[in-house]
C-alpha cells in the first residue's frame, strides 16, 4: 500500500440473474471507484458468465445490466481479470466474452482491452497480491 | 406416471443437476431453468455426464433464462427441447408431479 | 388444471419470485386456475410493500398484488416465517406491540395448513426457491 | 390417491444449520401431519447430516432442532428414507444416525426403528410414487 | 487490530448474520477494534425492527443492537440494497412517500461508499455470507 | 503475506472448497466454517482432494460449528488444527488478508 492507496479486489464467482450478487457487486465497484483505490475484478468459476455477449433478460423481466460492464472504464476500471480454466470447464472462449476496452490516458488516450485472461495459478498471484479482497 | 423435474442451479457450482440426473426416471423430464439453464450447453466437461443419461429422460430448457444469460441454442446439446412459460406450464400439466431440486 | 405455488426465496436476491410471476402468468393465460401462491422461507419478504426498486427495474410485490387483484389468487405469507423476518399486518403488529407494519395489499398472513391445504387441494404443485 | 389420502413426500438435501431449510421443512412436516395424509421424508444428499446424533448448538446460538425428529413418531410420521449412497459418499454409517422409533399401534404398539435406509434407485421409486412431493 | 466487517445475508435464513456476531464478539473480547459492520445484499435484513423470533430462538436483531450500544460499533445498512428489500428509516420513509419504517436501534442507512471507507480504513475485511 | 481463506459451504453441495484450494498458495490457512466444516471430516471422497494439498496450506475448522452439526473431532483428517470464534479472530489477525469464498 503506498500513499494510502490499497489494492482492491472484487471477486466474482455467480453467474449473473439468478440471483443479484452480480448486479449488487458492480453496483459497489462503480461507487467503489470515486475513491481513488487501485481496483481490479476477478472473475472465475460461474462469475465468467457474468462477461458473455449477447444477454437479453427482456422475457425474463429482469434488467440486463450486463452494458455496465463496457463502461467501468469511464471509471478507470481497466483490470477485469478472467481465468481460462473457468471458461475452458465451461465451454467458453474469449471470443464468448464482451468486448470490454478503455482509453489509456498515459498511452495518447490509445484503446486497449481490459480483460485480462489468465491462468489458474495467475489468478492465485492476482489475489494474493491485494489488500482487500471483497467477494460476491 | 412421469415427474417433472426443475433445477434452477449451474451444474459448474452445485451438484444439484446430477442428484437430479441421478433420481429420474424413464419418461420423466428434466427442465432446466434460471441458472440450472448452463446445464444445457454442449462442449462442456458436464455434457457427457448429462449424455449419459440421454434417451430415457428428456432434456428440456427454459428459452427465457437462455436468452437472458446470452447462451445461444446453437451451443445445446443434441436433443435438449426449449420452452417458453407456457410450454413450461404445459410441461408441469402433461406430467403427474413436479419435483424442484432445490 | 388447477396449479398450487410455493415461492420460497425472497425479491431480487434469487429470481425464484419472478420465475413463479411468469410461470403462474403463463398458466392463467392457458386457462389454468391459481387459487393460491403460498410464500415460505424468505419467500415472505416478497410481501412488503415498503421496497422502492430503482426505476429501472421491476417492482415485484406490485407485480404479484395486481395479479392478485385481477385474478383473484390469494397470497399467503407463512406466519412462523414472516414473524422470524419481519413481515407483519396490522392485527398482528397489535398483537405484538409492534409500532408499524408492512405487509401489501392483496397479500394476508396465515399458517403453514395454508400450505398443506393447497397441495392437497391443487393438481399440481410447483415449488420455486433455492 | 385414495379416499382424499394424498401421499406426501418432503425432500431434505440441505444441511442443518447453516441455512434454515431443514427446520423450517420440520416446521411443515409437524403441521402438515394434522391433515392426515400418507406422509414420508427423504433424506438424501447433504440432507442425510440433519439426522446425525450428537449435535450441540451451545456455541453457534442457534437451536439444536435435532431432538424433534425423535418426536415425529408421535404425529404418526414413521417413515424416514435415508439414501445409502448419500451416507457412504459422506463417510457416514446407519450407527451415524440418531435412533428415531415409533410405536406400531398395528402391532401391539411395538417399537419400530422409522429410519429406513434405501438405495439411491429405491429412493427414485419412493419419489415417484408421490402425489406431492415438497422440496426444502 | 481493526477490523471492518461485512455481512451480506439475512437472518435465521442463513448463519452468517450469527458467524458474524460470535466473530465480532469474540475480536472485541480480545482488544480488537470494530468500528463498523456493513450491511449489504440480504443482510440489510438483519436490521428491521420488526422481527418476532419464536421464544427458544436468539433474537439476532437485538443481538447486534445491544452490541452497537455496549462498544458503539456504526451499524450501517447498504439503501440502494434496503430500498430494493423494504428496509427503510423515518426520513426516507417520508421522502418516498411511505406510511410506515422498520429500521431497528442502532442501526444507520447509508451509501456503499460507507463501505470502501471501511474497507480502507480497517486493517482487515471480513465478510461473512452466502 | 499469507491469506486466511474461509469456506462456509458442504463440499458435497457445492464446488468452493474446491475453487479455495485451488488457489490457495503456500503458507495460506483455510478455515472450514458452517456448513464447510463437513469439508474437515476424513474417509470421505473429498478427503483425497483435500488432503492431496496438505503440508503448504493449512487447513483449520471452526470447532462450534463442529459441534453444532455432531462430528467427533476424532473423524477430521489428520492435521487439521480445531479453532474457536477467539482462534478465528487470532488467525484474521495473523494473515495478511482474508477471503471468503462464497
Amino acid at each position: 500500500m503506498e500513499d494510502g492507496v490499497k489494492k482492491f479486489l472484487y471477486v466474482n464467482r455467480k453467474a449473473p440473474y439468478g440471483t443479484i450478487y452480480a448486479l449488487e457487486a458492480l453496483e459497489v465497484v462503480l461507487i467503489g471507484a470515486a475513491f481513488d483505490q487501485d481496483v481490479s475484478l476477478a472473475f472465475l468459476d460461474d462469475g465468467v458468465f457474468q462477461l458473455t455477449k449477447g444477454q437479453d433478460t427482456k422475457e425474463i423481466g429482469v434488467k440486463n445490466f450486463s452494458p455496465t460492464f463496457r463502461a467501468l472504464g469511464d471509471y478507470e476500471v481497466t483490470k477485469l481479470y478472467v481465468e481460462k480454466e473457468s471458461l475452458d470447464e465451461r465451454g467458453l472462449t474469449a471470443d464468448d466474452l464482451q468486448d470490454i476496452t478503455y482509453e489509456d490516458e498515459d498511452d495518447d488516450w490509445a484503446e486497449k482491452p481490459s480483460i485480462l485472461i489468465v491462468s489458474r495459478s495467475e489468478m492465485a498471484d492476482v489475489m494474493a497480491g491485494q489488500d482487500v479482497i471483497l467477494s460476491f | 406416471m412421469a415427474t417433472l423435474h426443475t433445477v434452477n442451479k449451474s451444474p459448474f457450482a452445485t451438484q444439484s443437476l446430477l442428484s437430479c440426473l441421478g433420481h429420474a426416471k424413464a419418461g420423466d423430464t428434466v427442465l432446466l431453468i434460471e441458472d440450472g439453464v448452463y446445464g444445457a450447453a454442449g462442449g462442456t466437461g458436464l455434457a457427457d455426464a448429462v449424455a449419459g443419461l440421454g434417451g430415457a429422460v428428456t432434456l428440456a430448457v427454459l428459452a427465457p433464462d437462455l436468452k437472458a444469460r446470452g447462451i445461444d441454442e446453437g451451443r445445446l446439446m443434441d436433443g435438449v427441447k426449449t420452452v417458453d412459460y407456457a410450454g413450461f406450464v404445459d410441461l408441469a400439466a402433461s406430467h403427474d408431479r413436479t419435483q424442484a431440486w432445490l | 388444471m388447477k396449479f398450487g405455488v410455493v415461492v420460497s426465496e425472497g425479491p431480487y436476491t434469487h429470481q425464484a419470485s419472478d420465475t413463479a410471476y411468469h410461470f403462474v402468468t403463463a398458466a392463467l393465460a392457458a386457462g389454468h386456475e391459481v387459487p393460491r401462491v403460498f410464500f415460505y422461507h424468505d419467500g415472505v419478504n416478497v410481501g412488503t410493500r415498503l421496497s422502492i426498486p430503482p426505476q429501472d427495474e421491476r417492482n415485484i410485490q406490485q407485480q404479484w398484488s395486481a395479479l392478485a387483484k385481477e385474478h383473484g389468487t390469494d397470497l399467503v405469507i407463512c406466519i412462523a416465517a414472516a414473524q422470524r423476518r419481519g413481515l407483519l399486518d396490522k392485527n398482528e403488529a397489535e398483537r405484538q406491540g409492534k409500532d408499524a407494519d408492512n405487509i401489501a395489499e392483496g397479500f394476508r398472513i396465515s399458517g403453514l395448513g395454508q400450505l398443506i391445504e393447497m397441495a392437497i387441494d391443487a393438481d399440481r404443485l410447483m415449488t420455486f426457491g433455492d
